[in-house]
């Protein structure tokens, strides 16, 4: 308790007082010796995040830890962004696609980096109504679901052109959430979604067979922690603390995956074999690899290209992985062009 | 006048469910301020009446007495709690077009909606006469209240005592068998007013209807009708006296003898006035009474002209 | 002079100006995607309006408001005139109505897509089911300050039940079928963003909630100010057209 | 005999029962997800009861609404009383009005967000928004119906003009007012959808606009029925507490 | 009465601005259908006249000729066209509690959300009295007309001659040196008026209150008034003639003499009318007007007791 109560009176130094802030290095640093902080997350509505909340309030994870993660949750993810740019949350979660618009379109005034990626996705495939689509190019003349300024717009991109589709050709209707898309499958409304493994098993029920995985089309999706450069530089030692502590719950989570998958079933309704499956299926843990560094420079071109954004844009100055290099050294193995 | 018997009304009672009599005042009721009877008594008690076909027949009684109630019994708008109202033998049941009514208050009972002359085609229309003899028939009955070159004016546009000639003209163009007037003139000023009573009396002359008209201006009854049924107060009103009013029309209420007609009218309203009131109260009240009869006469005759 | 300056405030214009004023100076405190100025916003609009796709997103909106409302009033008006006359409708609907008048629409938004697919349909009901109460309200309100006298009227002229409905409470309760009809319209301008937020690729409604998505305040920005300005004067030139055309109703707008 | 059926019918429980009734047909013809049955509604929303999360989302919404809808008073009622009583402000604030009345609220969803935080402030903030304009609507209207020979009253009684407005705008204004008020609260409870899309962890909006992502169609019909009927019961509520206090005001109910 | 001069009207004219003379009748006022002028025409013209303190000064003239018009400048809620309104040597520029008025109609002019009590005290809590003088002065002036025992009803619980007492007490308590009233009793039934009006003289003889009672009725004028200004019609209205009546109170209406002064006075007015339409319509058809005049007369007269 003692010690405790030293270390936040030396954090609390530390932020008001920068000049006697001691540079640390992955040699000298020690998670134990961050004291108890509070960390704002944005989370999306059935995302990862929102698990680790879930096993917070369950088992006190974190909060045993000297973490005290306040959780906001949002049904769009990219009101998170928003939320962090107006100092109103520390740290929020977007897909590839998503993060590379949103600073493309705010260039001059952004702070935001990206500290990490969660995921790696291959779990995503192109379900189609098998009676109208046989094979890709069947989607001229038909109409296919997406989500308005969400990654499938992108992936849909990668489609059109891998296929050679004439994208005027193809109707896009916009929907606000996998339950329209279900929905619109099972009434003939649309003939095809892109479709991850979680929720599969709906579509098939309703005779939608998977066509095209994403990795197909080259449209890997990653997903990138974010936060603000100041946010990042001032509380290296918690980020980096929050980053080690969030891994380790993420493996209690894979040993004890069906109780907790009961847990979250009982929090926020969602069915406990759609939680496994949908844990199964991605990797859970911090990492900053090449592949997902240079992920973010393609679809920066992709996008830029595509008329997203006005200007062209280098990635590699929004990206920050000092604190991930604190605990995972190992990890960052990105190295800029 | 004939000798056929138009109206036939018999052993008429009349009780209103209310709940809270606050609520009377609350309408703007304060005429009735001196209903004595409680939210249970009957206001007719026993009405009896019998109205010749072509008869000009006049009700005439103290504010509240219940002159209202019996015109709606018989235009059919309230249901009578006992006895018959019979038209021509047949018991009325409800509304109907041979009983033309003309309301108090023009400015709610026309169609503000529509010209002048759609107002009087209305009852036309609704039986589903043509057009063009509709028209005809409108424009006779304009033309007999004087309302000429008004045809496509708006009410908006139009002066109460104008409203109300629309009101007459609209009931004679439907071409009632019987006209029910409640205190038509009621609301107008004393100049519009005598030359409506005028205008009446030609109407009246020119068509033969069967009309019943109500009023508590002694005057007005004295120069308008043939008959004048006297009312009791309420509760328990009923008819108490007849009246025949001796004189050919047209009438002058400056002429001596009429003048002296009115005064006796007066003193048979006065009778009867005193007579339930006595009735209501114990017969060694009456005497006391006195002058509260007065008053209610001099009420009654309020808006003489 | 004095009766200048008076039709000068009273038109508004000072309100307007003032506000604009406000409006650049607080927007000098922040960035353009946080609260972007007049000129930022006038910036994106004439983006969108030099390329086209403002015209197309007022014209599809317009469309589906003006149809969705139509809808409303063709079910509303009735609805509410025979609940207002016929006291058996009134105890049957009546509980429905102060029920669902509660349920917002956009609670439907997953439902009605379901239901009624990805077309203009389910906007359309959409937008019809948020506009339709307040028509049904006040068309209820207007037959119920009709004259009791006019029904006898009419009735005592021979009117039947049916006649006296379609003269007397038909045309009696215009003014308020007109205030309803208002409020409707606006209702329905404001549930456009709703229904556009069901599987659209276009109109305001779209503009204004996926503009976010693509970080562009400023569309937000162009697309609220739009949907206020056509508000304002669809609801002008309605009042105006019932002014003139319903006067004899006691139309007074 | 025929009084007992009339009180049945008008206490609207057989309204009720035809709609269960329809309701269990339709549902037979599609699955759960697309259109639950009233018995899987119920499975559901004894699910939510017994764990509690249904309690929870009613006691935060009705704060919420409760909240919002008091401010929306707070503002909404002084600054009608002002646009009625003094031309002046009429002409100055009117415009704005009449502007934003259609400009919806979930059109500021994002804007909020940013300039009001992810906390309750923005979602007050836009269920105030979004009830205010038939508060201020309906006082305006409230306080021209006074009768002007009030004023003369009051103002050859000694009163000055702020002892007028206080002693006859407000007073007279009240029927108005309290109209205002229920529709304003029956805004709020709509407008609860659109607050909670914003940021929340928790609420009738919330139930209503998440379940979805978690494929509980059920639920949604539970936060559906669940704010129709407190909608319901609250204006009932009101009503009759109105109808009771301010009998002298001219509230009728 | 004293021998100050109260009240000094001079030169008074007054024009209406009138965009649609249509919105009159629209506004119920059918009553005014003989407003024989023009909107830009002046309703009142050249008026003059000098009140006393203490004076119970009655304004009579036909329907439409401006006396409202007239009383609404003394009250201060009309702006005066031309000339001057003095009271006590100083112009008056708007309502002043100095001058307390008695409206015509008693549901609008008090507030229904108060008590009888609350309604009389407002005056003198608009003036900070203390609570409890404010009582003591209310309930003085509340048994003053009648209303003991009716303190805390509400408005909607009084009958409509109950709603004028609790407008004149109001008006009394909050002790003006002027009480304006205009045809405070036109409303009422007769028999209610009758006892308000002997009401009203009491209140006077014990107040010493200077009154100015506006009314077309002629027998209210004289049997309430020390002098009567009579007008001529309008446009161009103004006070054309000035009765004192000789009689002591209480006065008795059915006495002869006081009969007589009311055919007097009946005359002056008609001689008033005549003249005022001769002036408009050229002397020459001054005859043929005969008739007229007496129409506005009995109307000027129709709720005569
Ligand atoms: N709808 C009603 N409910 C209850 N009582 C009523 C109703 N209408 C009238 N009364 C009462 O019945 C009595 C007779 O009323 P009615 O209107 O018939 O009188 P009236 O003779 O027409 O009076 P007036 O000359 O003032 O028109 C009154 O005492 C009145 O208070
Ligand atoms: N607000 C107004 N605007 C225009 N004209 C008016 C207005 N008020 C009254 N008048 C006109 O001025 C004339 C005088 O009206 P006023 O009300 O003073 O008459 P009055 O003598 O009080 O009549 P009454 O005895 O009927 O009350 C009338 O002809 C009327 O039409
Ligand atoms: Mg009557
Ligand atoms: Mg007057």
């Amino acid at each position: 308790g003692n010690e405790g109560a030293d270390t936040i009176e030396a954090g609390s130094k530390l932020k008001s007082d920068e000049e006697t802030k001691v540079e640390i290095d992955p040699e000298n640093f020690n998670i134990d010796d961050v004291g108890e902080f509070t960390i704002r997350v944005g989370v999306n509505s059935g995302d990862g995040n929102q698990y680790l909340k879930i096993l917070d309030n369950h088992t006190g994870y974190l909060k045993d830890r000297g973490i005290n993660l306040e959780t906001t949750e949002f049904a769009a993810g990219i009101n998170t962004i928003d939320a962090i740019t107006t100092d109103q949350l520390d740290v929020g979660l977007f897909a590839d696609y998503a993060g590379v618009n949103r600073i493309g379109n705010t260039l001059a005034d952004t702070q935001l980096r990206a500290f990490a990626t969660i995921r790696k996705s291959n779990a995503y495939n192109l379900y189609v109504n098998p009676d109208t689509i046989k094979e890709p190019k069947d989607l001229e003349g038909h109409t296919a679901i997406s989500m308005a300024g969400v990654v499938f717009e992108y992936d849909y991109g990668k489609l059109f052109e891998t296929y050679d589709i004439d994208k005027s050709k193809v109707e896009l209707v916009n929907v606000s959430s996998t339950q329209e898309a279900i929905a619109l499958a099972a009434t003939n409304g649309a003939d095809s979604y892109w479709v991850n493994d979680q929720i599969a098993p709906k579509f098939e029920e309703v005779g939608w067979k998977p066509l095209v995985n994403i990795s197909d089309v080259d449209a890997t999706m990653y997903t990138f922690l974010v936060a603000n450069n100041s946010y990042l530089e001032e509380h290296k030692a918690e980020v980096a603390k929050f980053l080690k502590v969030s891994d380790e719950a993420f493996d209690y989570i894979d040993e004890n995956l069906d109780e907790f998958a009961g847990w979250v079933q009982a929090d926020i309704g969602l069915d406990k074999d759609l939680v496994i499956r949908g844990w199964k299926e991605a990797t859970h843990n911090y990492t900053f690899p090449q592949d997902a560094y240079e992920d973010l420079l393609k679809v920066e071109d992709w996008c830029y290209k595509n008329g997203n954004f006005p200007t062209e844009y280098d990635f590699t100055d929004y990206i920050n992985t000092d604190a991930l290099a604190l605990v995972s050294p190992d990890e960052v193995t990105w190295q800029a062009k | 006048m004939s000798n056929n018997t138009k109206i036939k009304i018999e052993h008429i009672s009349k009780k209103y469910d209310v709940e809270n009599k606050a609520l009377l005042f609350t309408k703007g009721n304060s005429a009735h301020d001196n209903f004595v009877g409680h939210e249970t008594d009957f206001v007719l008690k026993d009405v009896n009446l019998e109205i010749k076909e072509g008869e000009f027949h006049i009700f005439l009684g103290a504010s509240g007495c219940g002159k209202t109630t019996l015109l709606n019994i018989v235009a059919g708008f309230l249901n009578k709690t006992e006895g018959s109202v019979k038209l021509d033998d047949k018991e009325i049941s409800g509304p109907g077009s041979e009983r033309g009514v003309v309301f108090q208050n023009a400015d709610s009972a026309i169609f503000p909606w529509l010209t002048v002359q759609k107002n009087v085609e209305y009852g036309l229309r609704m039986r589903g006469v043509k057009k063009e003899e509709r028209k005809k028939i409108a424009l006779d009955a304009i033309e007999l209240v004087g309302l000429k070159g008004h045809e496509h004016k708006y009410p908006d546009e139009l002066s109460g005592g104008m409203k109300q000639r629309v009101q007459i003209a609209r009931s004679i163009a439907a071409n009632p068998e019987v006209l029910i007037m409640d205190e038509p003139f009621g609301a107008l000023d004393a100049q519009t007013r005598r030359t409506l009573q005028d205008e009446l009396i030609n109407i009246w002359k020119k068509t033969g209807k069967t009309i019943l008209f109500v009023t508590h201006d002694i005057a007005e009854a004295v120069y308008l009708g043939e008959n004048i049924s006297i009312f009791s107060v309420a509760p328990d009103a009923s008819i108490v006296d007849k009246i025949t009013v001796p004189y050919k029309y047209p009438r002058d209420v400056n002429d001596q003898r009429v003048g002296e007609f009115i005064k006796y009218t007066t003193e048979q309203l006065e009778n009867a006035i005193r007579a339930s009131k006595a009735k209501h109260e114990g017969l060694q009240k009456a005497e006391n009474e006195e002058e509260a009869v007065e008053n209610e006469v001099a009420e009654a005759n309020s808006v003489a002209v | 002079m004095k009766n200048i300056t008076r039709k000068i405030i009273k038109s508004g214009i000072i309100s307007w100006a003032v506000l604009f004023v406000i409006w650049g100076i607080v927007s000098l405190f922040y960035a353009e995607s946080f609260f972007p100025s007049p000129v930022e916003t006038f910036v994106g609009f004439k983006e969108i309006v030099l390329n086209g796709k403002l015209w197309e997103d007022i014209s599809i909106s317009v469309q589906r408001v003006l149809l969705g409302w139509s809808r409303a009033l063709l079910i509303g008006i009735p609805v509410g005139l025979l609940i207002g006359r016929f006291r058996i409708v009134n105890w049957f609907i009546e509980p429905f109505i102060n029920f669902f008048r509660f349920v917002p629409a956009i609670g439907f938004l997953t439902l009605f897509l379901m239901w009624f697919g990805v077309g203009e349909e389910s906007k359309l009901i959409l937008i019809t089911y948020a506009s339709i109460f307040p028509i049904i309200i006040n068309t209820i309100a207007g037959v119920n300050t009709i004259n009791p006298v006019k029904y006898q009227a009419a009735e005592s002229l021979g009117a039947n039940r049916f006649q006296s409905f379609i003269t007397v409470t038909v045309p009696g309760a215009v003014p308020s079928i007109l205030t309803g009809a208002r409020l409707g319209l606006s209702t329905a301008i404001i549930s456009i963003v709703g229904a556009e937020m069901l599987a659209a690729n276009s109109g305001l409604g779209y503009l204004v909630y996926t503009s976010r998505l693509y970080y562009r305040t400023d569309w937000i920005f162009v697309g609220i100010v739009t949907l206020g300005v056509l508000g304002f004067f669809a609801d002008k030139f309605l009042r105006f057209v019932a002014k003139k055309s319903l006067k004899h109703y006691g139309v007074t707008g």
